[in-house]
């Protein structure tokens, strides 16, 4: 049953961790905690008139958390905050039962879906990612006019 | 999903197994006429049977458990809890799951009344129950605030051009029945909302008595808090909910302390979770919330116009009956305009429980007592009264065998 | 009458409905192995009987009511008081029902802890469960008493080596798992006693994973408040008790205000009851703490020699099994000395979600996370646990279904 | 069914009243409650070398309540603490299904046994007299010894 959950794909991902770490110097970063289970990401980001130029992070969490962090690692670069966002959302959906969003990589989490209590396990990196765009301000609100207000 | 919205009393008195011909032992058969519905309802097979599915089924503990059965219960227990905020049109962060309107008020009077100061007033009124009366002197006690009441008019519903009097630059919150539980009177909404907009005073809404009469749209109504029991609405005893604004859940500390309600614990201090969970310390009562949740889609499946009319019709007939007694005085409104079907009565030289066990004998379910309400029952001059009270598997043949029984303790006892 | 006490585990686990091949829905007509016990334990027959009896022939509220529905209900609701009295070797009168075992901590905080000052101390331990530590966290706040934490060993045991120093004159409570929910650990009680009778302390114990394991003969026990929960020991969720010594219930004053727990209401004062309705505000769990009375009625049927004997062993097979796995610790005590049959591990690399979720696809339920105690988590520098508890019905079918699955779990995720 | 309870006997004893009222100067007196259902009842007591030499009570409560204080009403007279007490037990007793106390007026309560939530309303009376005869401390006490203490 839910040994699908643990498949090669997922498990590789978490011992790839691609973008563990920490960066020199980030332009943003931000910590989530889940408080159910005491699991904790944070993210940090070097920006490029508003997309991602690096970004680093450290989990302590499950296997689901820390492919999911990986993920992030390996498709990050370039993103702007609303496509992350948009990911996000079409992630979170994914779980909601939805279709997979545009990275092929998350289709491997689609087992999750079923096992609502793990759903967070996969979101806390990816909420992470987002809130740290969003500290970032108006630097990462894109590479236009925002940029300059 | 509920079904279509209908309602046809018979197949309604069909659903509650406790209703039916001889299911009350020592009986011989009869079925039970049962009018102490404010005090708890009965409950429809459909509850039941989700409580017998969660503890054959799907029993765990909620929350933190990946497991297949803590995955089934803690599905069933959100699940309740989307079904109650969908009951109440609100968002289910707002639905705290408590043991009871009790409990929900001691919350409130926990957690809100942590945030007031000596001199702070508290406005209730002369028709409040015992638990919309009790947790504001403790929390006089505890913290130097002020409870004031409204009176009570001469027909049982809350005075409220005192509003203006009673209610000061001091007051911080209103709490009031929304529904009698002794008169069945509803509060006149208007008035008290704008005295506490007035003042800048919160309203807290004691709900018990107007769940069990169909869904309520909080946000129409215009408080600050709600208040009630499942056990009076079609569901188990042992749960209830508070309802709060968003806002003032988020702004206020938590009153209980255990698992589930925390962020962080050290040995040195706690931080702690957001609403709802930060006022749900400890496990859940989860059967009965899962009840709860059945009994809301219970509810939602009545067409409550059509139920409403049922039990005005009823009410009708019981005041009628009542009028046609002499030596009986009904407490509260004597007709139907603002009412629910709860009624109160006393009968001269008969001690409510006389009456009551009279009633007993013509297999009629009635409460004799003060109802948990003294200073109402002491506004009126007497001790205690008797009570009858409709839920929508009532019928005219429990009015009359109540009206019945009512002569025959007249015959036997004034 | 409960049967004559006898044990044999096929018959118990047959009394468990959710226990039986295919009860749980998706499993394909197996048997799930339930070794989630410490967080809920399940339910057998005669509990679910006597809630269905409750709801469909006697269900009203309790107390004030004379019809014979309400002289029903009280005294299925008085007569599980009397079974859990009579469990317990105590009064009735001693036996307050509260929601939980989270609630009945909360109780003493609130009216033990109202009889505190500033300065005052209260002594936990680092292995306590988040409800035996927040609501002192929440008290430390309100009134300002000092909370000070006995340390643990690497053996998981309370360290009473350090009672000594911590129990200093102003203790005024000791307040000690009586069972570690993370270890199985038992208190070493003798000299916690000793310390609290050399300051005259109040001892409280936390019963929440004792009572699961036979009956408790409190008076022989020696402390002064007890607190437990149904659903751990076979009951419904949303009952539990807490037990204190009369003199303490007579001098404590109310923590929660509302209906039956009065005296007298007037719009100004309330008087309060004796006890143990000075503790019971509002409508209790009926349903939930008739189940409770069943519950410890199943319980005086089982041959605890018997049982205890056969936990042993399977706490001897997993403990043994476990100890054979490359990279997992256990927390706590690895032999059977002092401990009962619960038992939390850690597997390198490898998260305890994951391993719990691994091990739910072998159809064994366990949990993983920090089990509400955090701080003991801290003390062993891991952020959680994966935890097996046993109860009667578990087999040693239901211990190698753990060991498969946590050897599959090494295989996938170390 | 519980029709019984109100048989000829009761309703009688009730409306008999008797020993209804006041005493001009009582020796003891005692006040209790059912807080279950705000009842009241109050026993006076005269004494005479520790025996009961007049009664009143005054009763706020049902007619099983008034008809009980009616029988004390009328049996009381030169009744000592240590019968009073009797009396007391062995009327809980026949409530709790045992044989009727020796006043044979008593009996006409047999019916309230199998009606617990009455029991209190029967013995109220009883359990104030008792209190009322414990206040007058060793002047009830007794004819003999205790009364010279
Ligand atoms: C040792 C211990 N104390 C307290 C509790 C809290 O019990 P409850 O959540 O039923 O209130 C538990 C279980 O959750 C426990 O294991
Ligand atoms: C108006 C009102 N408020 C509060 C309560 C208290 O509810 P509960 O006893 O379920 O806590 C009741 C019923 O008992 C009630 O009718």
């Amino acid at each position: 049953m839910s040994d699908e959950l643990y498949q090669k794909a997922i498990t590789a991902h978490a011992k790839a961790a691609v973008g563990a770490g920490r960066l020199d110097r980030a332009d943003s970063a931000a910590t989530i905690d889940n408080p159910l289970c005491g699991d904790r990401v944070t993210m940090e980001v070097k920006l490029d008139r508003g997309r991602i130029a690096a970004l680093a992070h450290e989990v302590r969490g499950c296997v689901l958390c820390r492919a999911a962090a990986s993920v992030i690692g390996r498709h990050a670069q370039g993103l702007t905050r609303a496509e992350a966002q948009a990911i996000d959302t079409a992630l979170r959906g994914m779980l909601g039962g939805g279709d997979p969003p545009s990275w092929p990589d998350l289709a491997a989490f689609r087992p999750v879906a079923r096992h609502k209590s793990r759903h967070e396990c996969v979101m806390l990196p990816f909420d992470a990612l987002v809130k740290a765009l969003e500290a970032a301000g108006p630097a990462a609100a894109g590479a236009g006019p925002a940029a300059k207000r | 999903m509920p079904p279509v919205p209908s309602f046809d009393p018979v197949s309604v008195r069909a659903a509650f197994p406790i209703l039916a011909a001889g299911a009350v032992p020592g009986m011989n058969g009869r079925r039970i006429h049962y009018l102490d519905n404010a005090a708890s309802s009965q409950t429809p097979r459909p509850v039941l049977d989700a409580l017998i599915r969660f503890e054959t089924a799907e029993r765990a503990n909620v929350h933190r458990g990946v497991h297949r059965l803590a995955e089934a219960a803690t599905a069933a227990f959100e699940g309740a809890r989307a079904k109650v905020a969908r009951h109440l049109n609100v968002t289910e962060q707002t639905i705290v799951f408590t043991s009871g309107t009790t409990m929900a008020i001691n919350v409130v009077a926990g957690a809100f009344g942590d945030t007031l100061s000596a001199g702070d007033e508290i406005v209730i009124s002369e028709l409040e129950h015992h638990g919309n009366i009790v947790p504001w002197h403790l929390l006089a006690r505890r913290r130097g605030v002020v409870v004031k009441a409204l009176p009570v008019t001469a027909e049982g519903l809350i005075e409220t051009a005192a509003l203006e009097r009673v209610v000061t630059k001091r007051c911080r919150l209103i709490a009031l029945a929304h529904v009698s539980n002794v008169t069945g009177a509803v509060l006149d909404l208007a008035p008290v909302r704008a005295a506490a907009g007035a003042v800048g005073a919160q309203l807290l809404l004691d709900g018990a008595q107007r769940t069990p009469h169909g869904p309520v749209d909080l946000p129409a109504l215009g408080c600050d808090f709600y208040a009630f029991s499942g056990h009076k609405m079609f569901a188990p005893h042992g749960i209830g909910v508070l309802w709060a604004r968003p806002e003032l859940l988020e702004a206020m500390p938590p009153f209980l302390g255990g698992g589930g309600m925390i962020e962080r614990v050290t040995l040195t201090e706690t931080s702690f979770a957001r609403p709802p969970r930060r006022f749900e310390a400890g496990t859940p009562p989860i059967g009965p919330a899962i009840g709860l949740g059945a009994a809301v889609d219970w509810i939602a499946g009545i067409d409550w116009a059509a139920a409403t009319e049922h039990e005005k019709q009823l009410t009708q007939r019981m005041l009628d009956g009542l009028a046609a007694i002499k030596g009986l005085r009904v407490i509260g409104p004597t007709g139907l305009q603002g009412r629910i079907g709860v009624v109160s009565f006393v009968l001269d030289g008969a001690h409510p429980h006389d009456v009551a066990q009279v009633l007993d004998a013509h297999d009629v379910a009635c409460r004799g007592g003060h109802h948990c309400a003294q200073p109402l029952h002491e506004r009126f001059g007497v001790n205690g009264s008797t009570r009858a009270s409709l839920a929508p598997y009532n019928d005219a043949e429990d009015v009359d065998a109540l009206l019945g029984g009512i002569a025959d303790a007249v015959a036997k006892l004034a």
